[in-house]
Formats: C-alpha cells, sequence, structure tokens
C-alpha cells in the first residue's frame, strides 16, 4: 500500500535555556522516529508526558521541522513552515486540539470560524462555502443552527465536533488528533470516537491519534507505536501488542490501564519517575525503571528490530523473551 | 542562586546603560549644544572652536564613549544656574527629600499592609468596602490636591501645621502625611488582591483540609506566598525614595530633589537633570536588585530557577 | 471476584470477616450545597463503614468532590450547605472551628488531584508534614523530623532524608502525591479522601500511586474514599461504588457487582461507552446529549432527556435510591429496566 | 521578568498531555459560581453615576466651544476673584471668576477639553505601540522578544514622572510632544499582556488552530487574536487612563506640562495654588473635576475588570 506520510528518521532537538545568559540544554524531544501511515488507516502513538508524542504529531504535520531525518507527504518533501507553499499544503492536512474550547475563536459564531479553512484557501464563492458549512456541520452530526453559537454556548463534545468539521473543510487527507478526548467527559468521548471512526471509513482519510489512554486507541488504530523518551519502543498491530507486549516498557504501560472488566497481564508497577528529556540515561534510556535490564542495556542502545510476527521492539532482551514467553 | 542574582546583576548594569544612552541620545537630539550654549548668532569660528573643544566634531560613536568616560569618572557637568558641579547640588539636597520619604514608606507601609490584609481576609465586609474606598481615593486623589487640601484646612483654616518651610519638625507632618495616604492606598490595594490570588490556591485547602487552624492557615501557609508579590511594589516605593516627591515637595515648598528637578527642568538646567535621572535610574536597579534577593529568600522556586 | 490481586482479596476479606459494624464510620444524610442559588448538591445519602473501600465516581460537575468538600466545611462562604454529616455520630455540619480542625487530617484526612498546587510552595516538605504531626500527634522537633521521615519511606520517597529538605517544585508530579499521603497518614486518620488522585499523572505513576493507597489502606485499615471520574481506577481498589449524576447519587452497589450487573441506565451507559482493552473490538456505545449545566436541570430526573428508557413519568417526579438487590440501590423509575443486560 | 525564564524551558510537549486537569475537582466550585453570576446581569448604582459623569465630560470636552459663556482669555479686572453662586457670587459667573477677573466655569470647560484629549491620545498611541510591541515579541520569540523585554523592563522601572520631566527639561515643551510622552506612558502593560495571551494562544489554542489551517500572520493577530484580546486590554487601558490624567495634571501642575495661554486641569490647579487662601475655589473647582474623573474612570475599570476579565489583577 502506498504511504500517504512518511516520517524517516526525525528528530527534534530543543534547546531550553534558564533566562537570556543560561546555558542552554539541548532536549531531545523526538530521536529518529520512523513512521508512516497510508491513507484510510490509523497510526496511533501512545506514550507518557515528555515521551515526544506530539512533537512526532506536530513535525508529521510539517509545523516543526526536524533536525535530522526528513518527512514527506504524498511523496514531495514538506516545505518549510511559513512559506506560501507550506501554508497552501495546509488544505490536506490538519490537526485536532487536545482541548476544543482553546482551539476555536470564542468571538466568532461556529459556522465562520467553519468556514474559515474555505476563505483562507479562496475556495468558493460565498453562497458555497455557506452551502458545504452547512454540510460539514451534517457529518459532524451538529444541528444546522448550532452555527450561529459562539463556542461557550457550545457543550464540550459539540465543541470538538465544530473543530472536526473545520478540519474537514477543506477535504483533508490526513488529520492528526494530538489527545482529541481527554478533555472531554466519559459518556461523550464514545460519541467523538465513533464519529473518528465513521468519518474515516467515509472518506478514506489516514489519522494519526495522539494519546495516553491505551483503550481509545486500541479502538481506534490500525497500526500503534509506543514512544519511550523520544523514540519508538514498539510498533506494530494495536491487538498483539496490547495483548502480548513485547517490550517491557510496553507491557508496563498495558498492565497499567485501569480496567473494569478482567486483567489478562499481570500488573507490573514500575520503579521511578519517567526521566527527564534533558538529562537522558545511557544506553537503552528505559533501563533505570525495567525490571529486566542487563549490563548491556546500560550501555548500548537498542535498535528497532522486527520480531517473527512482524512488529518492531527496540528491546536487547525482546528476541529471547519472546521465545520464553 | 549565584546564577541567579548574576543574572540579575547583568540586567541592573544594562539598566544603568540604558538610561546613560537614554540621556545621551535625547541629549544629541534635542539640538546642537554649540548653538544651545552660545547662541545662534556666535561668529562660526567660536562655534567651531567650541565644537573642536567639546569633542562634538568628533563621530557620533566617540562622542558616546566619551560621553560614557566622563560618566564613570564622576565628571556630570556643572550646573547652569551657579556653575558648581552637578553632583554635588543634587547631593545636597538628598538628606532633605530623604527626611519626607522615609517616615512616609514607614507610614505606607504599617498603613496600607495591614488594612490590605485584613480587608482580603474580610472579603465584602463592611471593613473591606471602606478600605477599598480609601484605598481608591489613595490614588485617584492627586497628591498636590491632596496636599493643597491638608493645607486649607489643617493650616489655612485650622491654623495647626505651617503650609510649608522647613524650620520645624511640624512642617514635615502635612507633606509625610500626602505621600504616605496616597501610596498607603496603592499598597493596601495591591496586598488585598495578592492576598485573594494566594487564599484561592489549592495548597490553602490542603492546610485546612489537615486542620490547620485559620489563624495559622492565614500567617504561615497564606502570608509568606503574598508577600511575594507584594516585595515589588514595595521594591518600587524604596527605589523612589529619592525623588519620589516631586509634587509634594513643589506643593509644598520643601527644598529637597524634587524642587531641585522641576526647577532645573524649568530652567534647561541640563547638567542637573541628568544627575537626577542617573541617580534615580541607581537607587531603582538597587532596590530592584534588593527586590531580586527577599525574592531568593521568600520564594524557593526563584532560587531554582537560577540554579537550573 | 475473579480479578483480585492478593492485597486486595484480603481487604475484602477483613472487612467482611469484621461483620460490618452497626455504626458507619461516617454517615451523609440528605446533603445539599447550592453556590448563589445554583444547586451543586442536591442530597445525598452515603455511609462509609470503619476499614472499607468505597469509590464515587461520575464526570465533571456531578458532585463527588463537593461532597467531601461540604462534609468538612472546605467550601468557601459562597456556599451553602444543608443535611446533616456525621462522624461516629458527632455531626461535623456546623461544629465549631476548632472541633473540625481536629477532625480534618486527625480523623478524616484528604488528598487532592493536583499535587504540584496542592502542596503549599514555600514550605519545606519536611516541614508541611511535621505540621500534621505537630497538630495531631502533638510532635515537635526531632520526634516529628523522625516521624515524617518514617512516613516520607513508608509511602515510597527514594532518599527520603534528603527529600525532607526539598521543596515541591524539585519534585515529580508522583513524587509530590506521595507526599500528600504521607501528609495525610500524619495524622492516623480513620477515614482518607482521595480526590482524583492519580488523574493529574502519567499511566505508570497513576499505578504506582493506586499500588500505594491500597497498600497503605490495607495496612493502617483505615477507610478510603476514591473519588474519581475514571470507573477502572474505582474497579481496581475499591468494594463498594456510588455513582453520581448531576448532584445526586444514582446507584450504590459493592464492586463487583456493579460492574457486571449495573442497574441504572446511566451506568449502564458508562459502561458501554468504555472502550474494552482485550477482545475483538466493537462500536462503543455513546450516551447521547451532554451532561446538563448545574443551573438548567431538566425536571425530574436529570438523566431522562439522555436515557433510552426514558418515559413520561421520569419528568414527573425525581426517583429516589431504592433497593434492588441485597446491598445494591439505584434512583430510577423504570427498574427493573426491559433489557438492562443488553445496555 | 520570571517569565522568560520560565517558558525558555517549557518548550517540550507543550501540549499539556495532563490528563483532563481541567474536568474535575477544584474547576467544579468556580465554574458553578460563574453560572451563577452569568444569570444576573445588572449595573451597579455607582458604576451607572460613574458613566453619567464620564459621558458629561465627554460631552464638554466635544462641545466645549459652544458650552462655555466666556472666552477663555477675556479679562475682567472689575470682577476679579469673585466667589461662586451660593458662596456671594453672581449668576455672572457660576464658579467665580479668577485672579484677573476671567470666567472660572470657561476655563473649567476648556481644562476638561484639553485634558480630556490628551488623555484620549496617549492611551491610544500607548495601547497601539504597546500591542504591537507586544505582538512583534510573541511572532519572532528569540532576540527580539528578549530586546522588547528589556525595554519593558526598563519602562517598568524606571518612574515616569522623571523620565518626562528629563525629556522636558531637554527639548522644551510643546503640545505635541507632551501627548507623544504621554502616550508612552504605560506602553508596557499592553505589550505585556499582548504578549502573554498570543503566546498562550500560539502555543495550543485559536492562533495556533487558525495558524495551522493556513492563515498569514497579519490575519491571526489582526483577525484573531486581537480581538479576542480587546477586553482585557481595554480594561487595562481604562485602568492607565485615570494615571495619565493625573501624570498631565501633574506637570502641568508643576508648570511644565499644558503652557499658557492653553489651560488644563492641572495647570489651574498650580496657577490657583497662589489665591488658595483668599479665593480657594479657584482651585477646588479644577480639583474636584479631576479626582471625579478618575474616580469615575477607575470604578468603571474595576467594573469591567470583574465582568470581563478577572484574570487581570
Amino acid at each position: 500500500m502506498t504511504k500517504l506520510l512518511e516520517l524517516d528518521g526525525v528528530s527534534r532537538t530543543y534547546s531550553s535555556r534558564s533566562g537570556l545568559f543560561g546555558a542552554p540544554i539541548p532536549v531531545r524531544a523526538v530521536d529518529g522516529v520512523s513512521l508512516s501511515v497510508a491513507p484510510g488507516r490509523t497510526l496511533g502513538i501512545v506514550g507518557e508526558s515528555g515521551c515526544g508524542k506530539s512533537t512526532t504529531g506536530r513535525l508529521a504535520l510539517g509545523l516543526e521541522r526536524p533536525d535530522a531525518g526528513s518527512v514527506r507527504f504524498a511523496g514531495a518533501p514538506m516545505p518549510a513552515p511559513g512559506t506560501a507553499a507550506w501554508r497552501r499544503q495546509r488544505a490536506r492536512m490538519q490537526l485536532v486540539f487536545q482541548d476544543p474550547l482553546g482551539a476555536l475563536d470564542r468571538r466568532l459564531p461556529i459556522a465562520r470560524q467553519i468556514a474559515e479553512p474555505l476563505v483562507v484557501h479562496g475556495i468558493g464563492n460565498r453562497a458555497e462555502r455557506e452551502a458545504r458549512v452547512a454540510a460539514l456541520l451534517a457529518d459532524v452530526g451538529l444541528p444546522a443552527e448550532l452555527g450561529r453559537r459562539h463556542p461557550h454556548e457550545l457543550s464540550g463534545g459539540q465543541r470538538q465536533r465544530a473543530v472536526l468539521a473545520r478540519a474537514l473543510a477543506t477535504n483533508p487527507s490526513l488529520l492528526v488528533c494530538d489527545e482529541p478526548i481527554s478533555a472531554l467527559d466519559v459518556s461523550i468521548q464514545a460519541q467523538v470516537v465513533n464519529m473518528l471512526a465513521d468519518l474515516q471509513a467515509e472518506r478514506g482519510i489516514a489519522l494519526i491519534f495522539i494519546s495516553h489512554d491505551l483503550k481509545v486507541v486500541r479502538q481506534v488504530s490500525h497500526e500503534v507505536a509506543v514512544m519511550y523518551l523520544g523514540r519508538v519502543v514498539e510498533q506494530g498491530d494495536p491487538d498483539e501488542i496490547f495483548a502480548e507486549p513485547a517490550h517491557p516498557y510496553s507491557r508496563a504501560l498495558v498492565s497499567a490501564v485501569p480496567s473494569v472488566g478482567p486483567r489478562r497481564i499481570e500488573r507490573i508497577v514500575l520503579k521511578g519517575d519517567p526521566p527527564n528529556p534533558a538529562d537522558r540515561p545511557s544506553g537503552c534510556a528505559f533501563h533505570p525503571r525495567c525490571p529486566l535490564a542487563t549490563a548491556q542495556c546500560r550501555a548500548e542502545s537498542p535498535a528497532l528490530r522486527p520480531l517473527v510476527d512482524g512488529r518492531l521492539v527496540a528491546c536487547h532482551l525482546a528476541a529471547t523473551r519472546r521465545l520464553v514467553a | 542562586m549565584f546564577r541567579y542574582l548574576s543574572f540579575r546583576l547583568l540586567r541592573a548594569v544594562l539598566t544603568i546603560l540604558l538610561v546613560v544612552t537614554f540621556a545621551f541620545v535625547v541629549l544629541r537630539l534635542s539640538g546642537d549644544p554649540a548653538l544651545t550654549i552660545l547662541s545662534p548668532d556666535a561668529p562660526p569660528a567660536a562655534i567651531a572652536a567650541f565644537r573642536h573643544e567639546w569633542g562634538l566634531d568628533q563621530p557620533i560613536w566617540v562622542q558616546y564613549l566619551d560621553y560614557f568616560a566622563a560618566i564613570l569618572h564622576g565628571n556630570l557637568g556643572q550646573s547652569l544656574r551657579d556653575g558648581r558641579p552637578a553632583l554635588q547640588v543634587v547631593a545636597e539636597r538628598i538628606p532633605a527629600t530623604l527626611v519626607l520619604t522615609l517616615p512616609a514608606l514607614t507610614m505606607k507601609v504599617l498603613l496600607g499592609i495591614p488594612a490590605g490584609i485584613y480587608a482580603a481576609l474580610h472579603r465584602n465586609s463592611m471593613a473591606d468596602r471602606a478600605v477599598m474606598a480609601g484605598a481608591v481615593a489613595g490614588f485617584t486623589v492627586p497628591s498636590f490636591v491632596l496636599g493643597l487640601v491638608l493645607v486649607l484646612v489643617f493650616a489655612v483654616q485650622l491654623g495647626w501645621l505651617p503650609s510649608g518651610g522647613q524650620d520645624s519638625w511640624q512642617a514635615t507632618i502635612l507633606p509625610v502625611v500626602t505621600l504616605g495616604l496616597g501610596g498607603a492606598g496603592i499598597l493596601a490595594r495591591f496586598t488585598r488582591s495578592a492576598m485573594l490570588e494566594v487564599l484561592g490556591q489549592p495548597y490553602i485547602r490542603t492546610a485546612s483540609a489537615k486542620g490547620v487552624p485559620w489563624r495559622a492557615v492565614v500567617t504561615s501557609h497564606a502570608l509568606p506566598n503574598a508577600a511575594i508579590p507584594t516585595v515589588t511594589v514595595m521594591g518600587f516605593m524604596v527605589g523612589s525614595l529619592i525623588a519620589g516627591a516631586v509634587v509634594v515637595e513643589s506643593v509644598f515648598s520643601w527644598p529637597g530633589v524634587g524642587r531641585l528637578l522641576v526647577v532645573a527642568v524649568a530652567n534647561r538646567d541640563l547638567a542637573v537633570v541628568q544627575v537626577i535621572l542617573l541617580l534615580v535610574a541607581a537607587t531603582m536597579v538597587t532596590a530592584n536588585l534588593a527586590v531580586d534577593l527577599v525574592y531568593g529568600m521568600l520564594d524557593p522556586r526563584m532560587r531554582a530557577a537560577g540554579a537550573r | 471476584m475473579p480479578d483480585m490481586s492478593a492485597s486486595e482479596r484480603a481487604a475484602g476479606e477483613r472487612v467482611a470477616g469484621e461483620s460490618r459494624p452497626d455504626r458507619p464510620l461516617v454517615e451523609i444524610r440528605d446533603l445539599r450545597v447550592s453556590f448563589e442559588g445554583v444547586p451543586a448538591l442536591r442530597g445525598i445519602d452515603f455511609a462509609v463503614s470503619p476499614g472499607e473501600a468505597v469509590g464515587l465516581v461520575g464526570e465533571s460537575g456531578c458532585g463527588k468532590s463537593i461532597t467531601w468538600l461540604a462534609a468538612l466545611g472546605l467550601l468557601g462562604p459562597t456556599a451553602r450547605v444543608s443535611g446533616s454529616v456525621r462522624l461516629q455520630g458527632e455531626e461535623l455540619l456546623g461544629a465549631p472551628p476548632a472541633r473540625l480542625d481536629a477532625v480534618r487530617g486527625g480523623r478524616i484526612a484528604m488528598i487532592f488531584q493536583d499535587p504540584a498546587t496542592a502542596l503549599n510552595p514555600v514550605h519545606r516538605l519536611g516541614w508541611q508534614v511535621e505540621e500534621a504531626l505537630r497538630l495531631h500527634r502533638g510532635l515537635e522537633g526531632a520526634a516529628a523530623r523522625a516521624e515524617a521521615l518514617r512516613l516520607f519511606e513508608r509511602v515510597g520517597i527514594p532518599d527520603a532524608a534528603r527529600r525532607l529538605a526539598s521543596y515541591p517544585h524539585e519534585m515529580s508530579g508522583g513524587q509530590n502525591q506521595r507526599v500528600m499521603i504521607a501528609m495525610a497518614l500524619a495524622g492516623a486518620p480513620d477515614l482518607l479522601i482521595a480526590d482524583e488522585p492519580t488523574t493529574a499523572l502519567d499511566a505508570t505513576i497513576q499505578a504506582q500511586i493506586l499500588d500505594l493507597l491500597r497498600e497503605i489502606q490495607a495496612e493502617a485499615g483505615m477507610a478510603m474514599v476514591l473519588i474519581s471520574h475514571d470507573l477502572g481506577v474505582v474497579a481496581d481498589l475499591c468494594t463498594r461504588v456510588g455513582v453520581m449524576y448531576a448532584g445526586r447519587l444514582v446507584e450504590m452497589a459493592p464492586a463487583a457487582e456493579l460492574f457486571a450487573e449495573p442497574q441504572h441506565p446511566y451506568t449502564c451507559g458508562l459502561l458501554g461507552a468504555l472502550p474494552d482493552m482485550s477482545g475483538p473490538r466493537r462500536r462503543l456505545v455513546a450516551i447521547p446529549g451532554s451532561v446538563p449545566e448545574p443551573g438548567r436541570l431538566p425536571a425530574g430526573c436529570a438523566f431522562a432527556p439522555r436515557c433510552g428508557f426514558a418515559t413520561a413519568a421520569c419528568a414527573a417526579g425525581v426517583p429516589e435510591l431504592e433497593a434492588v438487590g441485597e446491598d445494591h440501590h439505584a434512583a430510577c423509575a423504570r427498574l427493573p429496566l426491559p433489557d438492562a443486560a443488553a445496555a | 521578568m520570571s517569565a522568560t525564564q520560565i517558558d525558555g524551558a517549557t518548550q517540550i510537549d507543550s501540549a499539556g498531555q495532563i490528563d483532563g486537569a481541567g474536568i474535575n475537582g477544584a474547576g467544579i466550585e468556580g465554574a458553578v459560581v460563574v453560572a451563577a453570576r452569568q444569570r444576573r446581569r445588572g449595573m451597579p448604582v455607582a458604576v451607572i453615576c460613574a458613566l453619567v459623569w464620564l459621558a458629561a465630560m465627554l460631552a464638554v470636552a466635544l462641545a466645549a466651544d459652544s458650552l462655555r459663556p466666556y472666552s477663555i482669555t477675556a479679562i475682567d479686572l472689575r470682577a476679579r476673584l469673585q466667589p461662586p453662586v451660593g458662596f456671594g457670587g453672581s449668576l455672572r459667573h457660576l464658579l467665580g471668576t479668577d485672579e484677573l477677573g476671567r470666567d472660572v466655569l470657561s476655563r473649567l470647560i476648556e481644562s476638561v477639553r484639553v485634558s480630556v484629549l490628551i488623555a484620549f491620545g496617549a492611551t491610544a498611541i500607548a495601547a497601539t505601540f504597546g500591542t504591537t510591541m507586544g505582538f512583534i515579541a510573541a511572532h519572532f520569540r528569540g532576540l527580539v522578544e528578549q530586546a522588547v523585554l528589556v525595554l519593558i523592563d526598563f519602562q517598568a522601572s524606571m518612574p515616569f514622572l522623571i523620565v518626562a520631566l528629563a525629556v522636558l527639561a531637554f527639548f522644551g515643551n510643546s503640545l505635541p510632544l507632551l501627548v507623544a510622552l504621554m502616550g508612552l506612558y504605560g506602553w508596557e502593560r499592553y505589550a505585556r499582556i499582548a504578549r502573554g495571551l498570543a503566546i498562550a494562544a500560539n502555543a495550543q489554542g485559536y492562533a495556533a488552530a487558525v495558524r495551522q489551517i493556513g492563515a498569514r500572520p497579519l490575519r491571526i493577530y489582526l483577525g484573531h487574536v486581537l480581538p479576542n484580546i480587546a477586553s482585557t486590554l481595554i480594561v487595562s487601558a481604562t485602568l492607565s487612563f485615570p494615571e495619565i490624567v493625573l501624570l498631565e495634571s501633574g506637570l502641568s501642575f508643576l508648570g511644565l506640562g499644558v503652557q499658557p495661554p492653553m489651560t488644563s486641569l492641572g495647570n489651574m490647579v498650580g496657577f490657583g495654588r497662589e489665591y488658595i487662601t483668599r479665593a480657594p475655589w479657584i482651585l477646588l473647582a479644577p480639583s474636584v473635576t479631576i479626582v471625579l474623573t478618575t474616580l469615575c474612570v477607575s470604578l468603571l475599570g474595576d467594573w469591567l475588570r470583574d465582568r470581563l476579565d478577572p484574570t487581570l489583577s
């Protein structure tokens, strides 16, 4: 299957400094990540705060430029942010934020905001745009009269639908959803998840779904990447990864999901906090918290290698452990 | 902490540099000193000679460096009025100003901070409203109006206190009260809002939830946090000790730095104005550094920000 | 109860084995709270027995946190509170401040959602724990210091001796939450209220904190109320669970029973809306509509407009909690539901 | 100051993956109270009075020429130092006359016009300049931002009256200079607000959303950010407006602001001071006007702040 978006070994380093004269500390937010997504498919990215999943999303959208590696969209390299070509390309890829209220301009009625991408990209005349907005509102299941309201007059779920309608206005082929449901109430999350699935089925959009909620990622993804400290540590089919995680970190993450139903994986409680990206441990970044770490793990950073079943794992012990399991 | 302080010190130097540059630029922009001093119809040869003597024919950056060097040597020019060094003219006036501003500062702090705290703790009560009304009056009534009204009542009508001059300690009462009342209002208002902000923080609820009696919640949990923003305002007040009484000194004909400044501005006595400007900047910068030090003591997060 | 860890089982057996005491530890009767005329809590009856772990779940604004803040007198002056909250028979609502101070942190301790802002930024962590020790156990100086160190070690803070001198901003969220727990334990309380203790934390840290809470609750034999919007978190830790909606308790049952056989349509809906972690993927069953705003509640049952089972009768009156099984109560006019299991 | 240090360090995953921190807990109580407040829309009596007074001042400023009974320079030496009506004066001069027999009411009306115009002009300049600087800092970040921050620091740390006096000493006095000078007053507050809010909106908010739609910076800042922060800026303006009035009247009182034959409120107080014992009305009329005006704008500002923007302290 041809890929719509390909990230090839992308890295992004921020230099964090304290004040004007503090010494700059390089922080590797994303470190050599290769991912791809095909039309009509969903790539889920999971991990804890500071693991670089949001930055990966921004790199995928071309909102930031990688310091190393390349991002290709529909076969072509990503133009530099802020250029005319970059702005034109926005019509083909869109971002959905975590906080729908923050992402909407609270002073403009919903319909005008949904129409804004059309205005920015000079699509259609006034009447055509109005018709398109009406169609978009219907697509995301919002009554037409809601278009006249302002964001604060809508409920959380309705707002996220409006944000989705705006993202879909230019018929993008890629949608990056960064924690799209974590600001919503439990009973509303399912509505949005279902709608995303429906929209993808109808329009064949490629989705990158970034979330810390493993249950939801499993629900929506065709492929999933687990990130830890800027790197992908495990990548593959969500059912396989969540049923039998190969990387000790994925295993701990999966086992930590609070669940109402029966638990399939015995609970593993990791020691310590996720380390500061500015102070990366040597070797495998996970080794200080890993219950299985060996001398090799402390010295040598594992590469992402395929296992027999096709999934990729970055762990020195994964291959042997699979045999044991 | 060391990094933090050296960073602040650098900023302080930068501020002084900016002030000096500002004075230089304004001085050069305000007209050719040769023409100003010699009068425009002086003979061209005299003007050229003057320019050469004062280095005005040099490139602008050389002039700037010279200017700087002169300031570093304490050479700040002569007062137009009597030809004495401007620095000396200004320095003579400082004690008179401090006689007003120091008691006024004490009054602001002793009156403003407790009133602000009390108002915050009794939000929406009559006392709160009274304090807030006083505070609003404190900064909406200009000091010259307040001063004149006080003169009208206590000097003219009642005849209890002198309306000006500096022959007795009684003469300081009206100017000090004028300065103190306005500042106390501002401080009360600021303290109140800082206190209200802190009282709304989750850690106050935590303290109550662990059974800390309300009085102790206020004294050992809320006050140390509310002190942090209040210190900034106090720093500004300390920084204006030298020139904070421009208007009030004029109202009461008080021979301090402020009155000197007004007269110097009216006479375009540039050297004196410059000295006062630098002096004020230096006091402000020192006060701000002191504030930073106090910050470091009050707020552990600040120490970390510098140490990182 | 098919899926419990050893410690959970132990806790469960202990509660069962001790034979439910006649008198509950805390008993809340018809607790109502309103802010400037807008009701936030509309009559809650709730009891906690000694040593048991109760969960309270619900969405934002349902009143689950306000219940306990009101019970301990921690709401601001804008709140109007009525009803009754009894701690082993002693009325807490309207109790004198000195009495409340002794109860808060001493008999009933509370930990909050965001540990970073719940700790005082200008005081050392050790000082903050020692303050509680001084207030409730009368410990001073070296004794307090030693006890604080013991508590820090108990809650698993690495390098505890040095951490006593740290400030909150020098610690991670998980470590700060451990400090909050140490502070709560300082008064040796009979009841710990944990208000969304893991919501602001990462998944692996959440697991650590939940484990710690479970351990400590079992070890100290104290009762615990776990407030959370996450059904999974509550299922993990609690033996009994209450579900709240729009300022009322709509269902209350033993945890296993609640999750296996929910009775109230809202509970059914919440469970249906959760994706599974294993098994085949199914389309989620979403609850239509959204949570009503506190000031604009519908007449009658507040859930009726979103409820698939609602009839005209549901808008007529607010249903009361009624027994639908042993120790299982639900507030729904349509019980038993025509086809509850299907929902 | 500390803001620079903080946002330098928090760039990584600014998305804030904190799991629904805003949904539960302490926010609820606030939300309920806000909901309750929104239902009670009403204006306190004091604010209505303030609005009426301010409207009157504005009307006086605009229609000064037709309201004024006498020319401000009309000297009537036979009617010097006449008291106002009610204190032994005549109806010819409602507020009495000054030492040259000029009508105090007429001079007051003209003074209101001058003072109000200066304050309005200066506020507009400060708001425009400050907001632009704030946006520039927020858009370019890096060194540009640091430079703006140093300027903000400088402006905030020097007592403005001293700087203004220095400028007047060097440049002499003229009305355009005075307005421009007053226009520098308080620009740093607008710059701070504009920078802070624009950075927030850029980080994870509506501005970021519009940017990734493909909008140009001008559209983002003028079409979205400015309207969204306008209420905060307006509140800030109402809070600094009275300060400008006070500053101008202070300068004029010292004889260094508005120069005769023009007249302003501070100017009138300054000249009236000589006659404080014999004719206090010359100084009391403009004093009362200043106090009432600054008081009313402050009241209005406080009320607006509570209504529109409780975050502004």
